[in-house]
């Protein structure tokens, strides 16, 4: 029998309702401003500038190494990747012949931290959507990663490696070694977490056909990285523009183009396989050479303006650096790939539940103080 | 397409611009701020230049007068330009809106606002992203000063 | 100088009448902070605060990278439950501790000070990393930042580091458990009602 | 005879209900400002009026929910008896248990669980 319509259909107001700065699901201190009817989203009006430090101000003033050590604290999670954004466009505005050295450790040195960023997506946006095992299971594998980064690059997290001309020391005389260990122990753990989650009924359920970005939407909101993958559109930096030692190693492009939230995991798991190939091809032929090409202590950029792009884990990151002659820039600007995945997230959420909204947020990956700089 | 098929089409279209290669890397084209959205419009739709990814935005204070730099991409031609466009008034800014073309100019123009004060014409709502919507002054012009919480050095 | 001429200010006494011997050249000026502590602890004071220091309930607060770090202390190999901490709340009513993970913007400010107020009594503040004791990287030229958490509300611990290893944010977890232990049920006093927040 | 343990059972209920609210409210500190009285909604203060008429479908799950949690509490003393109780009790329960069921239905059909 048909469902009968009540005549007086109840009518419920929409209400707003803060997905605010201290939010388990932010990821730090992203505020959502939501326009919900009951469990349904009206609207998604982000509120940004909780952890916006005024980085692009800062660089006005400062030298170029010191802007070096700003960027690993703006997307702490592709530190080593940022700073390498930096040091290129410097290098690029210097026309500074880098070593092959340089440029293989600094791409071995981004695949891990590209690593240790998807194995801690990974495991949040589990602890997200509801598992809280991935949690664990993810970060015992970064620390693997952090301790060698400790050893070589002397920091865990915002680790300052990169200066521009080169590296700042060489690396550590065991880094190939627990680089080749790691390696090889994660090859066996990445099944495991396809086990873990992947194949979960609930976990499918969940990210199945939820948030879909189509690919003239993904292009149009500017949206880069594994969130543009997941929809089609192939935006890898590594592939367009390469940098470093980008061109001598062969590695597929991950591309899905279903768009919804379970391709953009895909698209990061799959993407992990890579990064430990391209580690693979690079770890047993470092090239011998010196790890730095001394530069004058205060380094000047001849006048004009220099953009370099980088893929990050979230995205492509890209530095534009309007120098006019002296010790510091005139103008800095950071192409933050949060920024402009966070335009498309009223798009994809539209329409969803509170919990597909969740789910969407943990599969776009944001880190705030990216968003924010 | 490369830099010179680029000049020779877009120069058919017969908008007043100044085109540069030197000091950057990409084609730089420097268009009036009436015709701004016109240009914009024609780079998206021609099917010869497509122009479909608009990738960064930033804001732009040469001294005296303030603009916006439009780093502007085509997924499937590969080819990529800049487009540039300056106000002299300082007092109240104003340039036409983007956000109808591409999407992500909506979030990137808010951006540009909150930090140098200029104000786009036809935007769906133009407000302070990152600042509190009290906060005076626009922090990233270069004549911003503010002693109660800048320590500089 | 001998460590006697100069005599060290370590202990600020809280509530029990000692006048604060302050050195001659001491710089700043002495905010009275903290729950008052190197007290004799009655013997019902010692087992509340052996139950209350080995059972802080943390508030999910990370604003930035020290957050990563705070989330490799939750996790497996630097595990901070085995000191009691390792259910950490969302909400505001549930927690004793904030660990102020991350850089205090001026927006932000006013956020972390509402959320201080909705925690339950007693409560306690770690802040962690250099951001959240002076500002850290971004003391200069940076016109968002608040140059230390301590503006905002009154600050137990404080650790040091950009970010601090997760050894240092256990040891600091410790030192605040210590700290607890001294505390006095009589003469405890709220943080908050003698906090100025003091200018830049 | 017997109730003993009921007795007991209640008395220590209470006793550590009772016990556990007032020793907090001994020997925890007090403070009170106007900020803590305010509902927490993530750190910020709330938009717009909270007292609004929301969806009705909250209240329609909630009410299924309750019949049948109830429900289980009738079925908790029967499953203890119904060994020695024989078949009566079992048609019994099964007819209780249609009775719920058809109610169920009924909600389910009039659409109480569809929740666009």
């Amino acid at each position: 029998m048909a469902e009968i319509e009540t005549e007086n259909k109840i009518k419920s107001e929409e209400y707003f309702v803060n997905m605010g700065p201290q939010h388990p699901a932010a990821h730090g201190v992203l505020r959502l401003i939501l326009t919900i009817d009951g469990e349904t989203i009206v609207n998604v009006d982000p509120d940004l500038g909780y952890i916006h430090r005024s980085i692009e101000k800062m660089c006005e003033r400062d030298s170029y190494q010191q802007i070096v050590h700003l960027t690993d604290r703006m997307d702490y999670l592709s530190s080593h990747i940022n700073n390498e954004a930096v040091c290129l466009a410097v290098e690029k505005g210097l026309q500074l012949e880098i070593p092959d050295r340089v440029k293989v450790i600094r791409t071995i040195l981004s695949e891990l931290t590209r690593l240790a960023s998807h194995q801690l997506w990974w495991g949040v946006m589990g602890m997200d959507v509801g598992a809280l095992t991935t949690y664990f299971y993810a970060f015992r594998d970064r620390e693997m990663i952090n301790d060698i980064f400790e050893e070589t690059c002397g920091a865990r997290l915002t680790m300052n490696y990169n200066i521009p001309g080169g590296l700042m020391y060489d690396i550590h005389p065991n880094f190939v070694k627990r680089v080749k260990e790691f390696v090889a122990h994660f090859k066996t753990k990445l099944p495991e977490y396809d086990r873990l989650l992947s194949g979960n009924i609930i976990f499918i359920n969940r990210t199945k056909g939820v948030g879909v970005l189509s690919r003239e939407d993904a292009i149009s909101f500017g949206v880069s990285g594994p969130v543009a993958r997941g929809s089609g559109f192939a935006s890898d930096v590594r592939k367009r523009h390469p940098y470093s030692a980008y061109d001598r190693v062969s590695f597929k492009e991950i591309v899905m183009n279903e768009g919804d939230t379970l391709a953009r995991y895909k698209v990061r798991i799959l993407e992990m396989w890579e990064s430990l190939s391209i580690i693979e091809q690079l770890i047993d032929n470092i090239p011998e050479g010196d790890h730095l090409v001394p530069t004058k202590a205060v380094i000047k950029l001849p006048k004009g303006e220099f953009y370099q792009r980088v893929e990050t884990a979230r995205g492509e990151l890209g530095v534009y650096i309007n120098s006019d002659g002296n010790k510091n820039p005139y103008r800095v600007k950071f192409r933050s790939p949060g920024f402009s995945n966070l335009s498309a997230l009223n798009h994809v959420a539209k329409g969803g539940k509170i919990g597909d909204l969740v789910s969407i947020m943990a599969s776009f990956d944001f880190v705030i103080p990216d968003i924010d700089r | 397409m490369s830099n010179e098929e680029l000049i020779k089409l877009i120069d058919t279209w017969g908008f007043t611009l100044q085109t540069t290669e030197e000091g950057t890397e990409f084609l730089t084209f420097t268009v009036r701020k009436e015709d701004l959205h016109e240009f914009c419009r024609k780079l998206k739709a021609d099917p010869a230049t497509h122009f479909d990814l608009l990738f960064c935005v930033t804001g732009m204070d040469w001294g005296n007068e303030l603009g916006v730099i439009y780093h502007l991409a085509s997924t499937d031609l590969k080819h990529e330009i800049v487009v540039k466009v300056m106000t002299a008034d300082r007092e109240t800014p104003e340039l036409d809106t983007v956000c109808d073309i591409w999407r992500t100019a909506e979030f990137h123009e808010m951006e540009v606002f909150d930090f140098f004060g200029i104000r786009f014409k036809g935007h769906p709502n133009l407000k302070r992203l990152f600042l509190t919507p009290d906060w005076d002054g626009y922090p990233l012009r270069k004549d911003y000063v503010d002693e109660a919480n800048m320590v500089i050095k | 100088m001998g460590i006697d001429e100069k005599k060290r200010f370590l202990d600020q006494y809280q509530g029990s009448g000692m006048e604060y011997d302050l050195p001659k050249d001491f710089p700043g000026k002495v905010i009275p902070g903290g729950n008052g502590g190197n007290i004799v602890v009655t013997a019902l004071d010692s087992v509340i605060n052996w139950g209350r220091s080995n059972s802080l309930w943390p508030l999910y607060f990370g604003t930035s990278c020290c957050a990563i770090e705070m989330m490799q202390t939750g996790a497996s190999k630097h595990d901070f439950s085995r000191f009691g901490f390792e259910v950490a709340r969302p909400s505001p009513r549930q927690a004793d501790l904030i660990i102020i993970a991350g850089t205090i913007v001026n927006k932000m400010a006013p956020v972390l000070r509402r959320l201080y107020d909705q925690m339950a009594e007693p409560k306690y503040v770690i802040a962690m990393g250099a951001c959240a004791i002076s500002g850290g990287p971004f003391y200069y030229n940076s016109y968002s930042v608040v140059k230390g958490a301590d503006h905002v509300i009154p600050v137990d611990v404080y650790i040091p580091g950009c970010p601090p290893r997760p050894e240092a944010l256990l040891e600091g977890l410790i030192l605040l458990q210590k700290k607890i232990k001294t505390e006095h049920a009589k003469t405890k006093v709220n943080p908050i009602d003698g906090f100025d927040e003091g200018t830049l | 005879m017997g109730y003993e343990a009921i007795v007991v059972f209640i008395l220590a209920g209470v006793v550590l209900v009772a016990g556990a609210n007032f020793l907090s409210n001994l020997i925890s500190p007090k403070s009170d400002n106007k900020q803590k009285q305010e509902p927490v909604e993530c750190g910020v203060e709330t938009i717009g009026p909270t007292w609004v008429q929301f969806k009705v479908g909250y209240y329609l799950f909630a009410i299924l929910f309750l019949i049948f949690d109830i429900e289980v509490a009738f079925l908790v003393p029967w499953a203890v008896v119904f060994k020695d109780l024989g078949t009566v009790a079992l048609i019994e329960i099964l007819i209780f248990l249609a009775i719920l069921g058809l109610g169920l239905l009924y909600a389910w059909k009039k659409g109480a669980l569809r929740w666009e």
